[in-house]
């Protein structure tokens, strides 16, 4: 397994360095299958890691030294435990299968090996991340993600709106990274190590909820707060639908982004030390699910209204882990996982069809043109919604639980979650209804290509596994990470499931009634709505709001230091000084009158001088010499 | 841990200094309309000095003596004030030395053949090699001075008249700023010597003998002024030379002019490493010699240091012209350098010295790369460069990699030093290390906006942005493999530095 | 009645090498009646091997302390130290001279008999030790360097010169005189060693002896051109032909500092904190002085008379502790001053040879692409005047420097230093004037194989010494411990 | 003695304020004579008749004649000059008053402090004036002598150079 | 009673200063020499003054080395401003400032 687990490592690297470094010599088919292969293989060995995972085996092993100076010593060492194994067959899984519907979906652009190299680096960095030993190299491959993100965000470097998101990306990935390295700083000065056996043994020598701990916690929150774009480190995702589709599916909705999660999942002992902390990510989590699920409602752009939708799940799994629900959040994830990639597959293949039209108001006759999409779109819907027997279903059901059987304050979160639950299901099919139609009773004669199998089988599959990947017994699975799971009575199963299932059908049904049956009613709850439909529509003015407080001060004080501080006020002294003498030099020179009385007088008064020296030192003038 | 031990007898410090000297020599003799040769005779001596510095570092040994000194020369030169001509190399001058070579040797590399002049260039160039190595290796107070002058010229000249725009007043605003600061080490150097004479009775301006006798004593002003401790004194008077050369804020403004005026090449060693050697004399005199009073004076400087880190950051963010843009950005990386010194413990001290590595690597590259952009586009403004990568994708993805170092990506070598500097800061000032990471997130602003301002977007016109040629390439490489080899593996650092880091006489925080 | 020759000290030997240049002084004036005209050469030839063997003279009396003529002169290392110093500047300039006479049609004898005539004033003033040998010796250099100034007959900036050096000369005369006379009636003899005797910590509230040193170091700080008694130097300087500059400006400021030597730190030690004050006061009035106004300089003739008064204060700087260690500096900054600078002006020499404007700035620009041998040398020169390693100048700095700090004089060094920074502009004004791109072609005249063999000598000597200073440093340490 | 003293110290001031304020050189170079032939006496009563013919002999003799001469020779008229220009002069008279003040103050009433030598008047009256000085100056004062000799001639040959017309 | 040696010095220093100040009131250079004379000449006295109240011969000495060297001074002194008067100059030394500042 200490075998094993770089491989798994390795093969995307070398899978990026080919594609990097030979990948414009090489034919389209070779890198393509180059880049999913490698995927694929990784993926194999993420297999056997399981088998041996399921064996009872965990790895703690230690490759090479990073920096050894003092008691600062951290090597750079790989950590396989249930809920890493957990991590590494979602992201390798999910991964191929993505890789492999790009190699359709990207078939025309020009980009094409650049893309596959970007995927693989993404890949290994998102491997690197899970599998780190340390604090510091889950930094590292925490960073390189935030890059291989932001190199796929912009991929198409020449639209502008894809540059400038790729920028947002990094640069509020690069303050959750700060926030990181700090928590980093704090854990080390505190207990001297950064690697996690060394952290995980000594946690319990600070005291419980006391403010280093906690500090340590939420400067991690800040890290996955941004990574995972919650509150209020949220606004580059939607933005980052840029990227082109397959890295919406990968990057922004299946894995990295729930890296967040994965985080406050691997620091659990962390949290459960400094329950504030822990509140802290709870709430976050709760309040970004409800206020995504809103502003979801009121988009336009299809992968807006998916991106907003991941954000909102992704709350839910921070609500999950804030709460001591480690189980159920990493549950959602692996769920989450197949239906949004699934969800976010389709849509590629909708746009394509559309020729990159992505505004789901021009869409439509999707049953008759893109059967197969159209129905694994509808099974991700369905899914997510949380309607009975789907993925989403149970671990959406978990969670809610969970956070209305919680002791204490965060019963309303459970609430809260519950009425976002409805709200999913109401944009997810509003989504649904608009884009794929309700005229599809009537007749629509739009002619549509369906997209080519390699793009479909995955989707098939992942439509499967957004059905079955609810039966997984992920709780056992992870029962040596977290603990056993807590079993709950059928009674209070049925009831919450009742309850949520309910909430998820009259999402449905409004749905139903304002964008399928009477659309006339949309308009006009939209008008009776006004201000806050605006304000929903406009994601809260966020956007706006931090370009008012952080970006538009920041350009203008650069440029006050730039045009007045610098020139007149540093620059400005040390000229002044040089004038200055200047001006002396120029009396002084004055006295140079050219006539040899003037000198004679000069001399003459240099002996006048000198004398009175000597009538000082005798001690004839006023004040006494000090000679 | 050493590989290999060098033969004794050979004088091989002294060797590294004179290799660029005789180069320049031969430069000198040979006429000047053999452009050709001479570049080449450049390359040749620069490539054989790089050669000699690696198999010194190769051959250097982890602790050894109590200084841990090594391949130390010692010669009577001015016996009647006790002036020695002392050579020595240890964990602090170690790596720059290596980085000395290498970026003198891309310098003469990149330097155009068409240089008008180019005979005298080159030859100022190797004769500043030699000076600044000597300043790396002079262990003898008035040798080190000397060597600190000695570079100035060669630099004036290069700037004033080989350099572009207001060069002269460029080039004599850096002048009479470092001059300024020399002449106040002077006055310090000589008053450390006279002190430790009336302490010991032994005239020396012996580095080895200074560290071991600290100056103490209290100087009373007249008037009831209050009193000033004599070691702050002095610790003042050093600062302010290292201070000017690094330069920390706000001693600095002689920084762009200088650095915008240079021609390429001279700026890729002004920048890659004169301003690292006023970090190593801060930690060579100023913490060496006068431990208590750097670490009463460490505060004021540190936090002059974390001001120049945002203040370059956001200088950085306003400038037009990339070459400035480049100027502010290293002021603000030096910050980072000056924050590490003075945080005053292992961690920082270490992660300052790694730091000047990475910092030279990494600015030298950046204005390689500004070079690259100004050579084939002809501007180095802004507003008027875009979508150079759409032509020249192999010159994006270089520049890409330099960039991400610049601004400190995890996995590059700017992360280790960064991450070293900000722990240690953190243990010792902690506002500060906040500040730090405020400019972290800046740099991701500014470089970002830098990278992409010019390789991304559409171009303007139909792209005619060439390709990379071979010698540009050539050039980058070593300083990417660098990049990334220290940012994954930079173990060797600590390995070699963290004896001498430890044997000085600092008062650790 | 009958004289007891026995006693006074009759030792011809002593003097020898002074002797030897006044019979050279009177050999070339009869050749001179003899050479032909166009053949006057010959005279500097003859000047040259004379002064030779007043150099060979000068070295048996190294390390010796032979006081002769009844103390008025002695022959000890300080003397020999001065005797080579000035020996060889005389030849450097007598190598310089033939070119630029001719070219200015003065190739007289006179000049030669009268360059001899100075030189031995200076070396009798360096080895005096009476005031009257003092007193004379100052004496027969001014006349001669009066005539010098005003060398060139019909220009009259020359003649302005000579007036201005003349009159002014003997207004700090009477001076330097009155001193004497004060000291003498204060101390009732005229032989340093006595006054030394008679002069000791008591005499420190002595008024004739304290007015009398007063009075005296006006006279000598008008010779050495220290403010406030340098007026006279800038006009001086640029009006007498160059070549008589480049030997008066390092001469004259040599020997005066050699009797400014034998005078305080020697025969009035025990006095030091009374003549410490005004010293420091002129040091640092000439320090402000010279680097200040030659700011404002743009005749390079101007600008070096101002930075000679500046060095005029640095090497005063080296008097103010009154120990040998300080002295020592003192001598080593003559000698590199007497390098560095000859060198300075023996370039405008070279380039003086094309009449007035030459001096000029302007004449200057791009010098390095029509004369890139005058221009790297005139480079070496000046770095090494403003006092930046590896040069002599920096050296002479240090030493300098270094001997106030042990000393724990501030005040002064902190003047110098401040000033040593302002003086980088002028220096380096010149390089980058003559780094410059030229500006239209200038017509030159070519510089003689002495003259750029003397310039190359200077060059190597000045970057030489700034890579092993010991080697001047050693022999002024040497020559520097006087006593009596 | 005194009285002779402050009749010839008078006279000395007077011609002395002479040679600065009369228009004419000529009389200003007269007074300079004048000057000098009264401290000719002065040099008498302080029983130094060598110095007193030395005076009279080089100075009053030789040297004036000479400035009389060049007067004569190059403008007989009145020094047009005299009114000084600018205001050096002021500040020229001002300094000299302080000048002459400390001087004079600090002067004033001082012994000196010098010790004796043998050369009593007595001695000196013994063995006659002028051979005293003489024998001095060839003997003790050999040297010096000597060197004014070279300076002579130094002073000759540049006076010389300077005054004749020679074109090469 | 004989005279104290201090009233002749007091009377040299008087005369030497009035030499001063003639150097510089007066413009005709042959006038401005003569000054320089008459402070040589108060020198002298003093020179005078000294030896005889000292008893030694060393003042006298002087003064008759300082009458020489002012009567060769001269010599060169009046040939230079002959020179100048050649030159076509003014006898005036206001006149004399081609070179200043």
């Amino acid at each position: 397994m200490d075998i094993l687990a770089p491989l798994v490592l390795l093969v995307p690297l070398a899978g990026f360095l080919v594609n990097a470094l030979f990948g414009r010599l090489l034919p389209r088919r070779v890198v393509g299958w180059v880049g999913a292969g490698s995927i694929g293989l990784a993926f194999l060995f993420a297999l056997l890691t399981l088998s041996q995972v399921l064996g009872g085996q965990k790895l703690d092993q230690t490759y090479f030294t990073w920096w050894q100076s003092g008691d600062f010593n951290v090597p750079f060492n790989l950590y396989v435990d249930a809920l890493s194994t957990l991590m590494i067959l979602v992201i390798t899984g999910v991964g191929f299968l993505i890789h492999v519907y790009s190699i359709g979906y990207m078939r025309e652009d020009s980009g094409f090996s650049r893309f596959f190299a970007y995927m693989n680096l993404f890949v290994f960095s998102m491997l690197l991340l899970v599998l780190s030993g340390n604090l510091l190299w889950l930094i590292i491959g925490w960073a390189m993600v935030g890059l291989s993100s932001y190199l796929l965000i912009g991929f198409w470097f020449e639209r502008r709106s894809a540059v400038l998101a790729a920028r947002k990306a990094f640069v509020m990935n690069t303050i959750g990274d700060v926030g990181m390295v700090f928590a980093a700083f704090l854990i080390f000065l505190n207990l001297r190590v950064l690697d996690f056996q060394g952290l995980f043994s000594r946690v319990h020598q600070l005291p419980k909820g006391g403010t280093v701990i906690t500090a340590i916690c939420l400067l991690l929150l800040v890290g996955a707060v941004a990574k995972s774009a919650q509150l209020p480190l949220h606004t580059w995702l939607p933005d980052a639908m840029e990227g082109p589709t397959p890295v919406s599916a990968l990057i922004h909705a299946a894995t990295m982004v729930t890296a967040g999660v994965y985080l406050v999942a691997r620091m659990h002992l962390l949290y459960d030390w400094a329950p504030t902390a822990a509140a802290t990510v709870a709430v976050i989590g709760g309040l970004t699910a409800f206020f995504a699920a809103t502003i979801g409602t009121s988009q336009v752009d299809i992968k807006r209204i998916l991106a907003y939708s991941t954000m909102s799940q992704i709350g839910y799994m921070f609500l999950a882990v804030g709460i001591g629900a480690y189980t159920a959040g990493m549950f959602h994830f692996m769920t989450h996982a197949f239906f949004k990639a699934l969800l976010f597959l389709a849509a590629g293949n909708v746009i394509h069809a559309f020729h990159d039209d992505q505004d789901i108001r021009h869409m439509g006759n999707l049953r008759a043109g893109l059967p197969i999409t159209f129905w694994t779109f509808l099974i991700g819907t369905l899914s997510i919604s949380g309607f009975p027997l789907f993925a989403g279903f149970f671990s959406k059901d978990e969670i809610i639980r969970s956070a209305l059987s919680a002791t204490g304050s965060e019963v309303w979160l459970g609430v809260l979650a519950l009425i976002t639950a409805g709200l999913t299901a109401y944009y997810m099919f509003r989504l649904f209804f608009i884009a794929f139609g309700w005229e599809w009773l009537a007749h629509d004669n739009r002619h549509l290509h369906e997209a080519l199998p390699v793009q479909t089988v995955p989707i098939v599959i992942l439509a499967a596994g957004a059905v079955v990947a609810g039966y997984i017994p992920v709780a056992n699975f992870l029962a040596p990470v977290f603990g056993g799971a807590v079993e709950v009575g059928a009674g209070a199963f049925i009831g919450l499931a009742a309850l949520s299932v309910l909430v998820a059908l009259v999402g449905f049904a409004v749905a139903y009634l304002l964008h399928a049956r009477r659309p006339e009613l949309a308009v006009a709850w939209r008008t009776r709505l006004g201000p806050i439909h605006t304000l929903v529509e406009h994601k809260y003015y966020i956007d706006e709001l931090y370009d008012r407080i952080f970006v538009r001060p920041g350009l203008a004080l650069a440029r006050f230091l730039n045009d007045v501080v610098e020139p007149r006020v540093i620059d400005g002294a040390v000229n002044a000084v040089a004038t200055f003498t200047l001006l002396e030099a120029r009396e002084f020179r004055l006295l140079q009158t050219g006539r040899v009385r003037s000198y004679a007088l000069v001399t003459l008064g240099g002996a006048v001088g000198i004398l009175l020296i000597v009538v000082w030192y005798l001690g004839y003038l006023p004040w006494k010499s000090g000679a | 841990m050493s590989w290999y031990a060098l033969p004794a007898n050979v004088p091989w410090l002294t060797l590294v200094v004179l290799l660029p000297l005789i180069g320049a020599l031969l430069v000198a003799l040979t006429p000047s309309v053999a452009g050709r040769v001479i570049k080449q005779l450049g390359i040749l001596t620069s490539v054989i000095t790089l050669a000699l510095v690696l198999a010194i570092i190769g051959g250097f040994q982890q602790g050894v003596g109590g200084l841990h000194l090594q391949f130390e020369e010692t010669l009577q030169w001015i016996p009647l004030l006790g002036i020695s001509y002392h050579l020595g190399i240890d964990g602090l001058s170690l790596f720059l030395l290596g980085l000395n070579a290498l970026l003198f040797l891309i310098a003469i590399v990149v330097t155009d053949s068409l240089t008008p002049r180019l005979k005298e260039f080159i030859l100022l160039l190797l004769i500043l090699e030699a000076a600044t190595a000597g300043i790396l290796l002079a262990l003898d107070l008035v040798l080190f001075y000397v060597f600190w002058e000695a570079m100035l010229v060669p630099l004036y000249f290069l700037i004033g008249v080989w350099g572009e725009g207001r060069r002269v007043y460029a080039a004599f605003k850096f002048l009479i700023y470092t001059v300024i600061g020399s002449f106040a080490m002077l006055i310090a150097i000589l008053a450390v010597a006279g002190i430790n004479f009336s302490q010991t009775g032994q005239l020396s301006f012996d580095w080895t003998v200074l560290v071991q006798h600290p100056a103490a004593g209290v100087w009373h002003l007249p008037a009831g002024l209050g009193s000033i401790g004599i070691p702050q004194l002095l610790f003042v008077g050093f600062a302010l030379a290292f201070a000017i050369k690094m330069p920390i804020f706000p001693l600095h403004t002689w920084l762009p002019a200088a650095y915008t005026s240079a021609p390429i090449p001279v700026v890729i060693v002004f920048a890659g490493l004169v301003s690292k050697l006023g970090a190593y004399g801060f930690l060579r005199f100023n913490l060496a010699l006068f431990p208590e009073a750097a670490h009463s004076l460490g505060g004021p400087l540190a936090v002059l240091a974390t001001i120049g880190i945002l203040y370059g950051a956001f200088m950085a963010l306003a400038q037009t012209d990339l070459k400035r843009l480049v100027a502010y950005a290293s002021m603000s990386h030096l910050g980072f350098i000056g924050l590490g010194i003075f945080a005053g413990n292992l961690l920082g001290i270490e992660g300052a010295l790694v730091q000047m590595i990475n910092h030279g690597v990494i600015i030298a590259a950046l204005f390689l790369v500004v070079g690259m952009i100004e050579r084939r586009a002809g501007t180095r403004l802004r507003a008027e460069l875009r979508g150079l990568g759409a032509t020249a994708p192999l010159f994006a993805a270089l520049f890409l990699v330099v960039s991400l170092a610049a601004l400190g990506l995890p996995g590059l070598n700017g992360f280790v030093g960064e991450f070293l500097i900000m722990l240690g800061a953190w243990a010792s000032f902690l506002p500060l290390a906040v500040g730090a990471g405020i400019g972290v997130i800046l740099a991701a602003w500014y470089v970002l906006s830098f990278y992409q301002g010019s390789t991304q977007e559409a171009p303007p016109k139909p792209a005619t942005f060439p390709e990379l040629r071979l010698v540009d390439v050539g050039a980058l490489a070593p300083l990417l493999a660098l990049m990334v080899g220290i940012g994954i593996s930079p173990a060797f650092f600590p390995a070699a530095v963290d004896a001498t880091v430890k044997a000085l006489p600092v008062i650790l925080r | 009645m009958t004289i007891n020759l026995s006693g006074l000290g009759i030792d011809y030997g002593a003097i020898l090498p002074e002797l030897i240049v006044v019979g050279t002084a009177i050999v070339v004036l009869f050749l001179d009646l003899v050479v032909p005209a166009d053949r006057r050469g010959w005279l500097a030839a003859v000047t040259v091997v004379g002064l030779l063997g007043a150099l060979a003279a000068t070295f048996p009396l190294w390390g010796q302390n032979r006081s002769a003529f009844g103390d008025t002169v002695v022959a000890d290392s300080l003397a020999a130290f001065f005797n080579v110093l000035l020996i060889v500047i005389s030849i450097l300039t007598t190598l310089i001279s033939p070119r630029f006479l001719r070219a200015l049609e003065l190739d007289f004898g006179e000049y030669y008999v009268l360059l001899l005539g100075a030189t031995a004033g200076m070396m009798l003033l360096a080895a005096a030790t009476s005031l009257m040998t003092i007193f004379l010796g100052i004496e027969l250099l001014s006349i001669c360097l009066y005539v010098l100034s005003g060398f060139a007959r019909t220009a009259l900036r020359s003649q302005e010169a000579a007036l201005k050096y003349l009159l002014l000369g003997g207004f700090a005369t009477g001076f330097l005189l009155y001193g004497m006379a004060l000291i003498y009636g204060a101390t009732g003899s005229t032989t340093l060693r006595a006054i030394a005797a008679s002069s000791t910590a008591a005499a420190s509230s002595n008024v004739l002896l304290l007015v009398g040193i007063a009075l005296l170091s006006v006279g000598l700080a008008f010779k050495v051109s220290a403010a406030p008694f340098h007026m006279w130097t800038p006009d001086v300087y640029e009006g007498a032909p160059t070549v008589v500059t480049t030997f008066m400006s390092v001469a004259t400021k040599a020997a005066a500092f050699a009797a400014i030597g034998r005078i305080f730190i020697a025969t009035f030690p025990s006095i030091s904190s009374r003549w410490y004050f005004p010293l420091a006061l002129i040091a640092i009035f000439s320090l402000f002085i010279g680097n200040l106004v030659a700011i404002t300089q743009d005749n390079i003739k101007r600008m070096l008379a101002y930075s000679g008064i500046a060095h005029a204060g640095y090497i005063l700087l080296g008097v103010l502790p009154g120990t040998t260690q300080g002295f020592t500096a003192t001598l080593f900054y003559i000698a590199a001053y007497a390098v560095m600078n000859f060198g300075a002006f023996a370039v405008v020499t070279a380039l003086g040879a094309g009449g007035e404007q030459t001096a000029d700035l302007s004449y200057w620009r791009g010098l390095f692409y029509r004369r890139p041998f005058l221009a790297t040398v005139m480079t070496i020169f000046m770095l090494s005047l403003a006092g930046i390693p590896p040069t002599v100048g920096f050296f002479a700095k240090l030493f300098v420097f270094q001997a106030l700090v042990t000393a724990q004089i501030w005040a002064p060094l902190v003047v110098a230093v401040i000033m040593t920074i302002v003086s980088f502009y002028y220096y380096l004004r010149v390089i980058v004037v003559m780094f410059a791109q030229p500006d239209g072609k200038v017509a030159e005249n070519r510089v003689g194989f002495s003259t750029s063999t003397v310039l190359g000598a200077a060059a190597v000597a000045t970057v030489f010494l700034g890579f092993f200073p010991s080697v001047v440093l050693d022999w002024a340490s040497h020559a520097a411990s006087l006593h009596f | 003695m005194v009285i002779g003293f402050a009749i010839v110290a008078a006279w000395e001031l007077v011609t002395a304020v002479g040679v600065v304020a009369f228009r004419k050189p000529m009389y200003n170079a007269l007074s300079l004579v004048a000057n000098m032939l009264g401290l000719a006496v002065l040099f008498l009563m302080l029983n130094a008749q060598f110095l007193f013919a030395a005076q009279i002999i080089v100075y009053a003799g030789a040297v004036m004649v000479l400035f009389v001469f060049i007067i004569a020779l190059m403008n007989p008229e009145a020094d047009i000059s005299f009114r000084p220009r600018g205001t050096e002069w002021i500040y020229g008279v001002v300094f000299g008053v302080i000048f002459a003040a400390l001087l004079a103050g600090l002067l004033f009433n001082r012994g000196l402090t010098g010790r004796p030598g043998a050369f009593t008047p007595e001695v000196i009256a013994a063995a006659g004036n002028i051979q005293t000085v003489g024998t001095a100056l060839y003997t003790r004062f050999l040297f010096p002598v000597e060197v004014t000799s070279v300076l002579l001639l130094v002073a000759a040959v540049g006076a010389v150079y300077l005054a004749m017309r020679r074109i090469r | 009673m004989p005279v104290p040696a201090y009233t002749f010095l007091v009377l040299s220093g008087v005369i030497f200063t009035l030499g001063a100040i003639g150097f510089m009131v007066r413009r005709n250079p042959l006038v401005v020499f003569m000054c320089i004379e008459l402070m040589l000449n108060a020198v002298n006295l003093s020179f005078a003054t000294m030896s005889r109240y000292l008893n030694s011969l060393d003042g006298v000495v002087f003064a008759f080395l300082v009458i020489t060297v002012a009567a060769a001074e001269v010599v060169v002194g009046i040939a230079i401003i002959v020179q100048v008067y050649r030159a076509g100059r003014q006898m005036d030394v206001d006149e004399l400032d081609l070179m200043k500042e």
